[in-house]
């Protein structure tokens, strides 16, 4: 992919430990890359697996998604009900011929800053890897 | 095949004051063509049948059946149905438990252990359909096809569907009345379909699907004719939210396959009928037999075997793979 | 009408001179064989069998921009439509078909869209020697050789190719190529003659339509609409696929600041097609969905331009999932009254 | 949505923490073109009273009937802003926050791109806030009472003060008394005051209070419900002794077939215990109990001919027959205070703790020197070969504190003056002792802290700054090997007792009240607060305070300080008698609900049921939601096929038009 290739990276993350993890990334200046555009929803367990197919359909190269740790969960047993509804819909995805590398999941603690950043730079590099996406969006087909 | 202990079995259940109607098989009016066949009374038991061709599952028409709004002063007609299932059929009835699209005391279920269903295509494709229904039975291991006074077998191996020659389950896993010896599970075959797919590369196999999706006309036959298809209002018809645009183009027609594959993840019974009622021939069953495999082999569950069990995706274990977690 | 003779010998150059002129021509994708686009140097190859899908779609495309739109801007964008099409090897039927759905793009008001379109397209048919097992075109007042919608009608003649011009469209066409064709001989023709009766002769189905139009009126709770609704799944294959059905819906797409106006395909066999902003749905279940479906092709159409809105193409009966057969319907019908 | 909406967009510069990275004149530019979007504005502090004014005056001004603000976190500031909405009548949650700050202007250093993801932010913001919805906070009645989890000072303290202003408190603690770890300690530093004359009085109070109710030897078994409303179950543990006959006189203990048996865990196992037992003499409840792992009745089914207790029990208070039972009771609000573990020496092998009987730890000098400890309070150690009066003595500091070999980076904050303390009552107690103590440097940062650090040294205890690197035995020796690093010269120094000034660690059962409770733990592995410095008794769930060193090491008038903070934040649902419960919980559209039951089997709070219902006239079955219980997260929704049950403002029609937004851009 050519050195310009900005991706387009949409991310949701869990209000408690990721965006609360994102956010101490914040205070203590942890610089990352621009590509990754946040949306916050209470628990993972929120994001409908069907989310990141309308992301990729809408334009995104990448989508991120991060809870917190098994075990952490604010309300107990979300990231166990993600868990197992993304892995399905990561198969479903690779079987149809998506590249792996456009879909990324991560559990970051509130703590986690750090882990946050690297995260951040994985899923930035994959979606480079994976290139721009545009044979699945919406607003190019028909147009 | 007992014809007559089936035909009685079910003149009596049609007879019950409990049984709204029965729900089998009948000739279809031309080729290998079969009609699902609704019975009110004792007197169309005489067209029903239980051949080869039957591959319909009739499970769909359970939830398929409008709810009509009931005049006031009257009462909702809440008697039985009953249905003749095969080995898959009768895990759709599971599933549908499962997730109270029915309750169990609302079906007589018929179980009809199956010894294989062909896939008339390939029939046709050798032995081209004519104007009048064939007549079509099993022959030991193989079909036997009538055509006035000649008699032809037909090897197994050269029309079985293919989702038959992936089957777990041919006897029913639940009825009430069981018709005929239950089978014997036979060896199932490594199912070749998805391997050739996961054996491309990435881009070949979006572009595999790519084609496939383009074709799709968005007659919704795969949803409808799905028996664990039932939401009264499915999400990909809504306006508000849009999840899926009207239009038909590769780009809506891919969200539109992927919603529908997911949302039978864990789900799924492989009863085959999205694949078979395609009218442009998408290999639908790929998709939703990936996810099921997945499911049996990295979850150990497969769904529509127990009425009791915990709806998939609405269940976890602390322990379910994240390898791909980072 | 002129006929003239192209000797297949001739038929890439044929196929050549065509593809300048944005030429498509049934083409089998996979299981399926529809209509698609055929390039410079490509050839085509014209065989036995209808497509699944009904050239009715290029005139009628299942999903059509009326114009464009953005937030901030007043004037709309509308869509160029002016390029000419030609359509090679269209069935007689699918042809009727067209004719017919004019009706109601003439009818109380104009569709530029759908007569544009009509105006720019050349139809070369080509008439069936081998009809397939549902054909009923007869029943419904065509043939396998029928001119009616075409501009052209082409019957193979094994080595070569009948061309008799119907229109005056399909006269230009023919005079461009005429450098490749022949005065037909008179025993073509009567090759051809004994084709067409063959191809009739062949025809194994069919109902006679008489007294329908006028039964189904009576037949409004005939418990018959519930019999054969029974099995239907509710799904689009009969009417997306039936080359004389044209409902559409219209929605708008909007996409951030932009959108568009577009027209898609519309089932009367679909649950949501009648049903109101109230929730309230006059045809609560298939039962008055399929009744409906037979009585605006063999009813309502008829009162409205005095033809039945059907031409046996058998499509519906051969794709319909669950076996319910147009003309075992109309058998019924008739029994029935 | 009735009314046509009218957006104000409002962006801060937070000074330059945003302003500096973020052109936010650009971004407040974009906005205004952005559609529906009346007003767009910038400026330097949009949390500031001015302005908030701004925005209520463009409310009023221009009858916006949506917020857009692009400024720092929602978790820092929405609260804020929801209230300048209500204040002119707007519906709070017709607000949407934009995060250009924490995630956006601090993480990125390109102007350009930083610039450009802010507007996409804001894009998306202003997606979401078209299609949010006027909710309504609701109230629900609060228990007007409080579990405190803990009775080391800081329990007792937090107790104290929510009983004094007249709410039950039940305070529940594992062990068979209160009093925790300050309770082990001889004197407190700076002060030299007398730890248990100053901890027992307030250890009494708790026992003694009407609004208390002391659970000693109990263990919180199970937590449910919501702020104002938690369902609580304890287990009171079998004590085999019945504390309404135990008089507590001791002759139990002295009967006992294993009196002394045992080392006594109140003297860091340098003092003996009978099977049945008294922590220490002035535990409170001043009961025994007997320790069923120890007691042969209890663990082999007899005691000789019958168990001596029984028959030394006057009052026949044994009772073998007894059991652990539960009681269960509802609280408005919990306050954790569980307090530290200290570190283990072992750890730190090259001190040969484990090796040597005259190398011990602080908390075991602290019982040495107390006169209700093993020796009463003289100073005695075994050199290997006899009982001696040690005449050298070391302290080494931050003995598992600072140090990432034993994965604590953290300063333990007490050991700097324990020592300091403890090497003061040494030279009191032996004026002819030398005292050394190495130190990497020392923390005197508290109140008359520095002032007796300087003391002691004025007492003559040497401070050598080092690490030392290994102790080994020379003789009846110990032998320090260390460099002194502020002359650079390595020393082999001969001690007859070494004190580890071990640090604070969480305590190692702290999982327990972290699953409990669903808190999280701060990298340190202490309980974290809500927020570092403006929430620091609080935790991320409402209703659930930090006391004491459970959330991080602290001086006994820190602990005591949050212990009073955290009885403060707990009474404010209790004075107020009610709770708002947050009004985004899940909503089901029955018409679309197809009564499958997902949601049911997905909802960790059993918050939602499948109810009958009649539709036209035929029986289904669709999902209800009970809002009490209902905590908003969603997974519900997201696990339903027909979408039919929502979460509000975060249903899908407000997220799908976020990812628009997001995913759209060219």
């Amino acid at each position: 992919m050519s050195e310009q290739f900005k991706p387009n990276i949409v991310a949701f993350l869990c209000n408690w430990c990721t965006y609360a993890g994102a956010d101490l990334a914040g205070t203590s200046r942890i610089q990352y890359p621009a590509n990754v555009k946040i949306i916050r929803v209470m628990c993972s367990g929120r994001v409908n697996p069907l989310y990141v197919v309308n992301a990729l359909q809408q334009g995104a190269d990448g989508v991120l998604i991060s809870g917190c740790h098994p075990g952490d969960c604010h309300y107990m047993e979300g990231n166990y009900y993600a868990r197992r509804r993304l892995k399905l819909l990561k198969e479903l995805l690779e079987f149809t011929g998506v590249d792996p590398r456009r879909f990324n999941m991560s559990w970051v603690s509130a703590s986690e800053g750090h882990k946050w950043k690297e995260v951040v730079e994985k899923a930035v590099e994959d979606a480079i890897a994976a290139g721009p996406f545009d044979q699945f969006r919406r607003r190019q087909i028909g147009w | 095949m007992d014809l007559d202990k089936l035909r009685k079995t079910a003149a009596e259940v049609v007879s019950r004051d409990d049984v709204k109607y029965l729900i089998g098989w009948r000739r279809g009016t031309f080729g290998y063509r079969v009609a699902p066949h609704f019975i009110e009374d004792a007197a169309g038991v005489d067209e029903l049948i239980f051949s080869p061709l039957c591959i319909a599952n009739l499970a769909n028409y359970l939830t398929l059946t409008e709810k009509l709004p009931v005049p006031r002063g009257q009462e909702a007609d809440t008697r039985k149905v009953a249905l003749l299932v095969k080995g898959c059929d009768s895990r759709a009835v599971a599933q549908l438990i499962v997730e109270k699209g029915i309750k169990r005391e609302d079906v007589v279920v018929i179980g009809m252990p199956c010894p294989g269903m062909i896939d008339w295509k390939l029939l046709a494709e050798r032995y081209p359909e004519t104007d009048v229904a064939a007549e079509i039975g099993w022959k030991g291991e193989d079909f036997l096809l009538v055509r006035g006074e000649e008699e032809i077998t037909i090897p197994r191996a050269e029309v079985l569907a293919e989702k038959c020659r992936l089957c777990r389950h041919p006897n029913p896993v639940l009825s009430d009345i069981t018709i005929g010896e239950a089978v014997e599970p036979w060896a199932v075959a490594e199912d070749s379909g998805v391997a050739e797919i996961e054996a491309k590369e990435t881009a070949e196999r979006w572009d595999y699907w790519e084609e496939q999706f383009s074709k799709c006309i968005r007659c919704y036959s795969c949803r409808n004719a799905c028996p664990l298809c039932y939401c009264e209002d499915c999400i990909l018809d809504r306006l508000d939210p849009i999840w899926v645009n009207r239009a038909v183009n590769f780009s809506e027609n891919t969200a539109f396959h992927l919603a529908r594959a997911f949302h039978l993840a864990g789900r799924c019974v492989e009863c085959g009928e999205c694949e078979r009622v395609c009218p442009v021939g998408i290999p639908l069953g790929k998709l939703n037999r990936k996810l099921a495999r997945t499911v049996r082999e990295e979850y150990g569950f497969e769904p529509g075997l127990d009425p009791e069990a915990e709806p998939f995706q609405a269940s976890f274990k602390p322990d379910d793979p994240e390898e791909f977690i980072l | 009408m002129s006929a003239m003779l192209l000797n297949k010998e001739k038929w890439s150059e044929f196929i050549g001179k065509l593809s300048g002129k944005n030429l498509w021509a049934p083409a089998v994708q996979g299981e399926v064989k529809k209509y698609a686009p055929v390039a410079e140097g490509e050839t085509v190859e014209l065989d036995e069998g209808n497509t699944t899908v009904p050239p009715k779609a290029l005139l009628f495309p299942q999903t059509e921009t009326l114009y464009r739109f953005s937030t901030g801007k007043e004037e709309l964008e509308f869509p160029g439509l002016d390029e000419e099409m030609v359509l090679l090897g269209v069935r007689p039927c699918d042809a009727r078909a067209m004719a017919l759905v004019e009706n109601l793009f003439r009818w109380d008001f104009d569709d530029p869209y759908y007569l544009k379109r009509r105006e720019l397209t050349t139809l070369i048919g080509l008439a069936c020697n081998e009809p397939e097992l549902n054909c009923f075109c007869p029943s419904m007042g065509g043939s396998p050789d029928s001119t009616e919608g075409l501009d052209i009608l082409m019957t193979d003649l094994g080595e070569s190719y009948l061309l008799e011009t119907v229109t005056e469209k399909g006269k230009a066409i023919v005079e461009e190529m005429k450098d490749l064709l022949e005065e037909a001989p008179a025993d073509a023709l009567e090759q051809k003659e004994q084709l067409a009766k063959g191809a009739r002769e062949k025809i194994r189905r069919g109902v006679d339509p008489d007294g329908v139009p006028e039964a189904l009126p009576q037949l409004w709770e005939d418990p018959l609409w519930q019999r054969i609704s029974a099995p239907c799944l509710g799904c689009g294959i009969c009417t997306y696929l039936c080359p004389t059905c044209y409902c559409f819906d219209i929605q708008d797409e909007i996409e951030g600041s932009a959108g568009r106006r577009c027209r898609m395909w519309d089932s009367c066999m679909f649950a949501e097609y009648t049903k109101h902003t109230s929730g309230h749905n006059p045809r609560p279940t298939r039962r008055e969905r399929t009744r409906n479906r037979i009585n605006h092709k063999y009813s309502y159409f008829v009162d409205k331009f005095g033809v039945i809105a059907c031409v046996g193409c058998g499509r519906c009966s051969t794709l319909c999932p669950v076996n319910i057969d147009l003309i075992d319907i109309l058998r019924q019908v008739k029994a029935a009254q | 949505m009735t009314e046509k909406p009218k957006l104000g967009v409002y962006v801060c510069h937070c000074g330059i923490n945003i302003s500096a990275t973020v052109d936010v004149e650009a971004v407040s530019d974009y906005a205004q073109g952005l559609p529906n979007v009346v007003v767009a504005r910038n400026y330097s502090y949009m949390c500031s009273d001015p302005g908030q004014l701004l925005i209520k005056d463009d409310i009023k001004e221009y009858g916006l009937n949506r917020v857009v603000v692009a400024s720092c976190s929602p978790r820092m500031h929405e609260p804020t802003f929801r209230k300048a909405l209500q204040e002119v009548g707007l519906n709070p949650y017709f607000l949407e926050m934009a995060n250009i700050r924490e995630q956006c202007s601090w993480v990125h250093q390109d102007r350009e791109e930083a610039t450009a993801k802010a507007k996409n932010l804001v894009d998306a913001a202003v997606a979401k806030v078209r299609m949010l919805e006027p909710l309504a906070p609701r109230e629900v009645d609060a228990e007007p009472a409080a579990l405190v989890i803990g009775a080391g000072i800081a329990g007792i303290q937090a107790s104290l003060d929510i009983a004094d202003a007249g709410f039950k408190v039940y305070l529940v603690e594992q062990s068979p008394s209160v009093g925790g770890r300050m309770a082990q300690l001889d004197k407190t530093f700076p002060t030299l005051d007398c730890s248990a004359c100053i901890l027992t009085p307030k250890m009494v109070d708790a026992a003694n209070h009407p609004n208390i109710e002391l659970l000693a030897y109990s263990e919180v078994e199970e937590v449910s419900g919501f702020v104002g409303n938690f369902e609580v179950k304890v287990r009171r543990k079998a004590r085999y002794v019945d504390v309404s006959k135990c008089t507590g006189c001791g002759d139990c203990a002295e009967a006992c077939r294993l009196a002394n048996r045992f080392p006594n865990e109140f003297d860091e196992g340098m003092g003996k215990r009978s099977a049945i037992y008294l922590p220490f003499p002035q535990a409170v409840p001043a009961k025994y109990t007997i320790d069923p792992e120890k007691c042969l009745f209890l663990t082999r089914g007899r005691c000789g001919k019958s168990p001596k207790c029984v028959d030394a029990c006057k009052p026949g208070a044994i009772d073998f027959e007894q059991k652990d039972e539960i009681v269960s009771f509802k609280v408005g609000a919990i306050i954790v205070a569980t307090g530290f573990d200290v570190f283990d020496a072992n750890k730190k092998p090259e001190y040969g703790y484990s090796d040597y009987p005259n190398v011990i730890t602080g908390l075991e000098m602290e019982r040495l020197v107390s006169a209700s400890g093993p020796t009463g309070g003289e100073i005695l150690v075994d050199n290997g070969e006899e009982k001696i009066v040690p005449k050298e003595i070391a302290f080494i500091q931050c003995v598992g504190s600072r140090d990432q070999s034993v994965g604590n980076e953290y300063c333990s904050r007490v050991c700097c003056m324990y020592t300091a303390k403890q090497a003061h009552l040494i030279k009191d107690k032996i004026p002819d002792a030398t005292v050394k103590v190495y130190y990497i440097d020392v923390r005197a940062f508290g109140k008359g802290f520095e002032e007796f650090y300087d003391r002691v040294r004025r007492e003559g205890i040497r401070y050598v700054r080092g690490n030392p690197s290994e102790i080994f035995k020379e003789g009846n020796k110990l032998v320090v090997k260390v460099e002194d690093t502020l002359t650079a010269t390595p020393r082999e120094d001969k001690f007859d007792l070494v004190v580890l000034a071990v640090g604070l660690t969480p305590r190692s059962d702290d999982r327990k009240i972290i699953d409990l409770l669903r808190l999280s733990q701060s990298p340190d592995r202490f309980l974290m607060e809500a927020h570092p410095k403006l929430r620091p008794v609080d935790t991320a769930s409402d209703g659930i305070f930090l006391a004491g060193c459970c959330q991080g090491p602290k001086d006994i008038p820190d602990t005591v300080a949050q212990a009073k903070g955290a009885a403060a934040s707990a009474l404010i649902p209790l004075a107020r008698g009610k709770v708002a419960i947050d009004a985004q919980v899940a909503e089901v559209i029955e018409e679309t609900c197809r009564g499958c039951g997902f949601c049911v089997s997905i909802c960790p709070y059993s918050a939602i049921e499948l109810v009958t219902v009649n539709r036209m006239g035929n029986m289904v079955e669709v999902a209800r939601v009970n809002e009490a219980l209902c905590k908003g997260c969603g997974s519900c929704s997201a696990g339903c096929l027909s979408n039919s049950i929502q979460p509000r403002s975060f249903r899908d029609r407000q997220i799908l038009p976020q990812i628009a937004a997001l995913g759209g851009i060219e």
